[in-house]
C-alpha cells in the first residue's frame, strides 16, 4: 500500500497548477481514489487520481502550501513516498444512463480518469467543468477528447460566464459525478439530477479510517471522507 | 528476549506500541501487518455513551507537529467491547483500554465494563484530553482531583491502571507523585499540549473547536525532559511517548526513564512505523553495545558523566 | 503609519522586534542591516553583576525547535550600560531592557539602573528564565512570587514594566492577572518551554546544564494558543512571541491578542529576518486588504464566524 | 554577508565525506574562516572553507545527521543559503617561520585552503594529517602537491599507525596550524612547537557573536567561537 512511486514529469499546466506524473508498481487504481503523498511536512497530503496509463499515475495539483510548493519542487527521477490507492470512487456500472460530470478548479482532477474510464464502457458522458478564470484552465483538449465539454469561468474570460450551476441546470442526464469547493458540491447536490455522487474534501490526518480527523456528518451519524469516501451519495452526506 | 518488558498486568515482548487515538481499534493497520508483533496497543479512548466529537476541521498541522480536536469520537463502551475487542482478541499483543468521561461516574462506568473483559490486560486513565468541554483536562491539571479519580477508578477495575499526564501544568512531578499516591499502577506521559493555529486569510482559529492538542516531533524535548523528571519522582513504571518517530526516540525515552514507550503521530506520516522501529531495534543495540533494553533505563540521571 | 503600534513607553514605527537573548545588543545584526528599521529592540538578560552562564553545549537542536541553556551570560548591568547602551543609543528604535536576578534585590537593583538611563524605553522583567538555578522560572511560575516581584520592580522603576510570563504553568491566565493586578503595564509571552534532549550514543542530555529551553517554530502554536488566552484575560497589552519567522506569523499574533511581536530563535536561521518581515508587512496587508495592522488584533476571538 | 551559493559539484570523496564546490560572489575569503549553511534543519550548520579557485569555495564534509545529509543529497545546480564568511581564520604573516599543519579527521579541511594560502607567499610547511582508517583520507595528493605530508590511521591501514602526535614529537617547526577533534587539540595544545593556533569546534546558534551558545573559557573569562575565533592560540582558550 505505501511505495516509492519515481517521478516521470512534473510541470506546469496552468496557474499555479502542475501535472505530475509517477511510476507505481502495477495495480488496480479506481477513479475516485486517492493517495496520501508524503511531502516535507508533516502530515500526508491527498492528491486525487487524475490518470493512469499503464503503471504511471497522473496527479493535477494546485500550489497552495508548503505542502504542494514541496511537490512543485520535485524533479525527473526523483523518488516520491506515496501510500494509495485509498477509499471508494466513483460507481462505473451506469451501463444504460446518462452522466454528467461537474468539476470545479482542482476537484476537476478526478473526473478526467473517471470520464476515461466510463467512456472505455462505452458511456456517454457530458462534462461541466468550472474555473475561476481563463488562465486557471487545464486538461481542456484531453477532456473534449472524450465528449462534449462545457466550460464555465467565474470573470467570464473563456466559456461560459459563471458557475457550473448554469450548463448543469440545461442538462439531462441520469446521474451526476462532481468534485469541488465544498460551495459548488451543495449546489450540484441540490440539482435536478436523480441520482447524485459527490467527491468530499477534508483535512486528514491518517487517510486510512484510523483518526476520525475527516469526519463528514450524515444522517445516520457520520461518515469518514478517507475510508467510506470520498466519494458519497449525495443523501449519504451532511454538507 | 532482549526486548521483553514485564509491567503491571502487561507482558510486552517489546517496548512499542501505537499511543490511543492515533491507531483506532487496529482495524485499518491489520490490514497493513501482523498487529502480533507490536508489544501492545493503546485503543481509542471510550466513554460511557458513543460520541461525535467536535466539528471539522479537526486537525491543524504546525511546525513538526499537528494540532487535533477529535473530542472523543467513539461508539461508546459497551459497543467497543461487543464490537472492536473480539476482533482485537485475535493477536497476540497487550490490549490497553483509554477510559474517559465527563464525570467520575462515567470514567467508573467505563473502567468496570472495560476492565472486567478479558481481551483488556490494563487501563489508561485519560485524565488530560484537552478537547472536551466536560471532564478530561480539568482532572488533569489538579493534582487532588487526579489522585481523587484515580483512587475511584482502581476501586471499580479489577485490572492495573496506568494514569495518563497532561503536560500542561506548572508541576509534572506534583501530578505524578499524587496518582501514585492514589494507587496508580505506571503512568503514561505525555499527553498533548494545548494550542492554536490561526488562519490569516479568515482571522479564526483552524480548528472548529479553536484549542487543540499539540503532539508530533515539536513536542518531543517536552516529554523527555518530563519523563526524565517524573521517573526520579517515583517508583511506579512509565509509558513514554510524544513525538516518537525512530528508534533513537524509542531509546531516548528509555534513557530517561520510560519502560516502554508509544508511538502516536508518527503513524499519520508512515503507518509502518511501529513495525519499522521494531524491527530495527536489535540492530541499534547492537550498534550500541546495549544488551537488553531496559539496561539503559534512567541512565540518563543515574550515571553522571563528567564534562568538560 | 499603518504599522505604527503605540505601547506604554514606546513608540514602535512598526511592531517587529528581536526578543531578548537572540540578538545580543545589536552589534553584529547592526553590520547586517540598519537597525533603525526595527520597531524595538529587547536585549540580552542584564543581571546584577557580570555572569558566565552555563557550561557548553549550551544548544541543542529539535524537530523545528532549539534547546538553549545560555545562563544569563551577560556582563552585568553596569557594564551593560556603560559599554552596550551608547552604541544602541545612535539608532532611531525602542530599547527595551531585559531585567533578570537571583533574588528581589538584584531584581531592583538592576531595575532601578537600567531605568534610570535615557536609552531605556521600558523594561521587560525577565521571571521565566529556565536555565539558571535560583531565581527566575520560581518566580516565573507562581501567580503570588510573580505578582510581588513585579510590584517591586514597578517601585524601583520609573519606566514601564512589562512581565515575561513562562509557558511552563498550569494557568497562564492566573499569572497574566496576577500581574496586572500588581502594576504591570505590558505582558511579553512566552518565555521558552523546558524540554531536554538526550544523545543516544551516551545517553546523557546533550546540553551541559541537562535541561534547557525549546523555543522556534516548534513552539509557536502553544505561544499563539497562550496570547489567545491571555488577551481575553487583561487589559494591558501583549508582546507577542515564539516561533515567528515569516509575515503572516506576525499576524497570527496579531490575531490572537498580541499588540507587538518579537523575533527570537529565527534571527540564527536568518539574521535578516526581522527587516525581511518589515519590508513584507505593508504588501501583506494590502494583500488580505488590512489598513491598520492593529484592525486586526484579537479578531480571533472578537469575530465569530459560523461553522459547518 | 548572506547569500545564494551555486552548488558546482557534490561528491563522495571518502567514507561518508563530501566534497561541494559552491559559486558565490566575489569577495576575500581567509583560511581558517567558516560559512553558517542553511540546510533542511532549523539551525545553520558551521562548515570550513577548505578551498577557495576564482568564485568557486569549496566545502568537505562529513555526513554527521540530518543537516550534513540534507546536504549531501543536493545536486549540481542547487542553490545553497550561506552566511559567511565567518569568523577570524589562521595568521599567514609566517614569512620566516617553519609551519607545522596538524589535522585530524574532518578537521583537515581548512588546512588545505590555509597551505595553499601558505605556499604562495613561500611559506614551506609540513602537514601531518590523521584519519581513523584508510578509507577515510582525502586530499592525499592535494596535500603532497603542497610539500611534505605525514598521513596516520588509527587503524594503520595507511601510513604511520596510531595519533599525528607521534609524527608531530619529531617535528622541527616555529608554529603549529592545527584542526581536529577536542581530544587531539588538547595534546598538540601540549607540543613542544612555541607557536600553536588552534581551530575550535562548539555548537552554534547565531554564528555571528550574539547567542553566546559557542563559548570556550579562556583564562581571561570566555570566548566565542564564532566571532573571536574559531581559530585561537593555544593560551587564549582553557581547553
Ligand atoms: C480526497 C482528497 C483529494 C484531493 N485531491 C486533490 C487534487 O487532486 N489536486 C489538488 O490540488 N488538491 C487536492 N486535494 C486538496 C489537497 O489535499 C490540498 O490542497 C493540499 O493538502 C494542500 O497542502 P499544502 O501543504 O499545499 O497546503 P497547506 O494549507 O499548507 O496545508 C496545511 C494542512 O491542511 C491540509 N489541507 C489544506 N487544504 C486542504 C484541502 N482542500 N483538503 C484537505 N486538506 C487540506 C493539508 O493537507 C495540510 O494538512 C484533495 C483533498 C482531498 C481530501
Ligand atoms: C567552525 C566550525 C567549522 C566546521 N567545519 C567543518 C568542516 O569543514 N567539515 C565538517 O565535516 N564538519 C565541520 N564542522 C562540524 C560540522 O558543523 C558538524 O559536523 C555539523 O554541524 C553536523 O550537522 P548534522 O546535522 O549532520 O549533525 P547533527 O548531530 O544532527 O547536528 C545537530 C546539531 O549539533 C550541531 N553539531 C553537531 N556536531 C557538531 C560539531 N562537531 N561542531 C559544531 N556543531 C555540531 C549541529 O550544527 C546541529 O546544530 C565544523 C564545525 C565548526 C564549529
Ligand atoms: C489524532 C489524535 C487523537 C488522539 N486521541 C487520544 C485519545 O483518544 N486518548 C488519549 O489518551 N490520547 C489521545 N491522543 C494523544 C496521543 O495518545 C499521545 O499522547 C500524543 O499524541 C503524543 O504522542 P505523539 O506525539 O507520538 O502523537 C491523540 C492524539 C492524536 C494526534
Ligand atoms: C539563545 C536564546 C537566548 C535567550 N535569552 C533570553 C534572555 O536573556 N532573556 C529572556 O527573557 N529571554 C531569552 N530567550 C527567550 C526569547 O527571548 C523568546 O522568548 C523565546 O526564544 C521564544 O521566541 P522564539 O521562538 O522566537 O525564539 C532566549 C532564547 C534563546 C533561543
Ligand atoms: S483521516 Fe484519519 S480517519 Fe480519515
Ligand atoms: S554562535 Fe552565537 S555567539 Fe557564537
Amino acid at each position: 500500500m505505501r511505495q516509492l512511486a519515481t517521478i516521470v514529469s512534473n510541470r506546469l499546466i496552468a496557474t499555479a497548477t502542475m501535472e505530475m506524473k509517477v511510476e507505481i508498481a502495477p495495480q488496480e487504481v479506481a477513479p475516485g481514489t486517492f493517495f496520501h503523498v508524503k511531502t516535507s511536512e508533516l502530515l500526508r497530503r491527498p492528491l486525487s487520481v487524475a490518470n493512469v496509463e499503464a503503471n504511471v499515475v497522473t496527479f493535477l495539483y494546485k500550489v497552495i502550501g508548503a505542502g504542494t510548493a514541496d511537490l512543485a519542487a520535485r524533479r525527473t527521477g526523483d523518488v516520491l513516498d506515496v501510500l494509495g490507492p485509498l477509499g471508494n470512487g466513483f460507481p462505473l456500472e451506469q451501463t444504460d444512463k446518462r452522466v454528467v460530470l461537474v468539476g470545479g478548479g482542482i476537484g476537476v482532477p478526478p473526473l478526467y480518469y473517471t470520464r476515461r474510464m466510463l467512456a472505455a464502457r462505452g458511456i456517454e458522458t457530458v462534462a461541466i467543468l468550472g474555473f475561476d478564470t481563463k488562465t486557471s484552465i487545464f486538461y481542456e483538449d484531453a477532456f473534449r477528447e472524450l465528449g462534449e465539454t462545457i466550460i464555465t469561468t467565474v470573470d467570464g474570460t473563456y466559456g461560459e460566464m459563471g458557475f457550473v450551476t448554469g450548463p448543469l441546470a440545461r442538462v439531462d442526464a441520469d446521474v451526476l459525478f462532481s468534485c469541488g469547493p465544498e460551495p459548488m458540491l451543495k449546489a450540484v447536490a441540490a440539482s435536478h439530477i436523480e441520482e447524485r455522487y459527490l467527491s468530499i474534501e477534508n483535512r486528514m490526518g491518517c487517510g486510512i479510517g484510523a483518526c476520525f480527523a475527516c469526519v463528514c456528518e450524515a444522517p445516520g451519524g457520520y461518515v469518514k471522507v478517507c475510508s467510506d469516501g470520498p466519494v458519497f451519495r449525495a443523501e449519504e452526506v451532511t454538507l | 528476549m532482549r526486548l521483553h518488558v514485564d509491567l503491571p498486568g502487561l507482558q510486552l515482548k517489546n517496548p512499542i506500541m501505537p499511543a490511543s487515538g492515533c491507531f483506532g481499534f487496529g482495524e485499518e493497520f491489520a490490514k497493513l501487518y501482523d498487529l502480533s508483533m507490536l508489544g501492545g496497543i493503546m485503543i481509542k479512548a471510550a466513554t460511557g455513551e458513543s460520541r461525535f466529537g467536535n466539528g471539522t476541521p479537526r486537525v491543524a498541522e504546525t511546525a513538526q507537529g499537528m494540532l487535533n480536536a477529535i473530542g472523543l469520537q467513539n461508539p461508546g463502551v459497551d459497543a467497543i467491547i461487543e464490537d472492536k475487542l473480539p476482533f482485537l482478541s485475535t493477536f497476540d499483543t497487550e490490549i490497553i483500554a483509554n477510559v474517559a468521561g465527563s464525570t467520575p461516574e462515567e470514567y467508573i462506568h467505563v473502567a468496570r465494563q472495560m476492565s472486567a473483559d478479558p481481551t483488556i490486560k490494563a487501563l489508561e486513565l485519560n485524565i488530560s484530553c484537552p478537547n472536551v468541554k466536560c471532564g478530561g483536562m480539568q482532572f488533569g491539571t489538579d493534582p487532588d482531583m487526579a489522585a481523587e479519580l484515580t483512587r475511584l477508578v482502581k476501586a471499580a477495575s479489577t485490572k492495573p491502571v496506568y494514569v495518563k499526564l497532561s503536560p500542561n501544568v506548572t508541576s509534572i512531578t506534583a501530578m505524578a507523585k499524587a496518582v501514585e499516591a492514589a494507587g496508580a499502577d505506571g503512568i503514561t506521559m505525555i499527553n498533548t499540549l494545548v494550542g492554536m493555529r490561526i488562519d490569516v486569510t479568515t482571522g479564526q482559529p483552524i480548528l472548529a473547536n479553536r484549542i487543540g492538542g499539540l503532539s508530533g516531533p515539536a513536542v518531543k524535548p517536552v516529554a523527555i525532559r518530563m519523563v526524565y523528571e517524573v521517573a526520579q519522582a517515583v517508583d511506579i513504571p512509565i509509558i513514554g511517548m510524544g513525538g516518537v518517530r525512530t528508534v533513537d526516540d524509542v531509546l531516548e525515552f528509555i534513557y530517561a526513564g520510560a519502560s516502554a514507550v508509544a508511538v502516536g503521530t508518527a503513524n499519520f506520516e508512515n503507518p509502518y512505523v511501529c513495525q519499522e522501529i521494531i524491527e530495527a531495534l536489535p540492530g541499534r543495540l547492537d550498534e550500541l553495545g546495549i544488551n537488553h533494553i531496559l539496561d539503559i533505563r534512567g541512565k540518563a540521571y543515574e550515571q553522571t558523566v563528567s564534562r568538560a
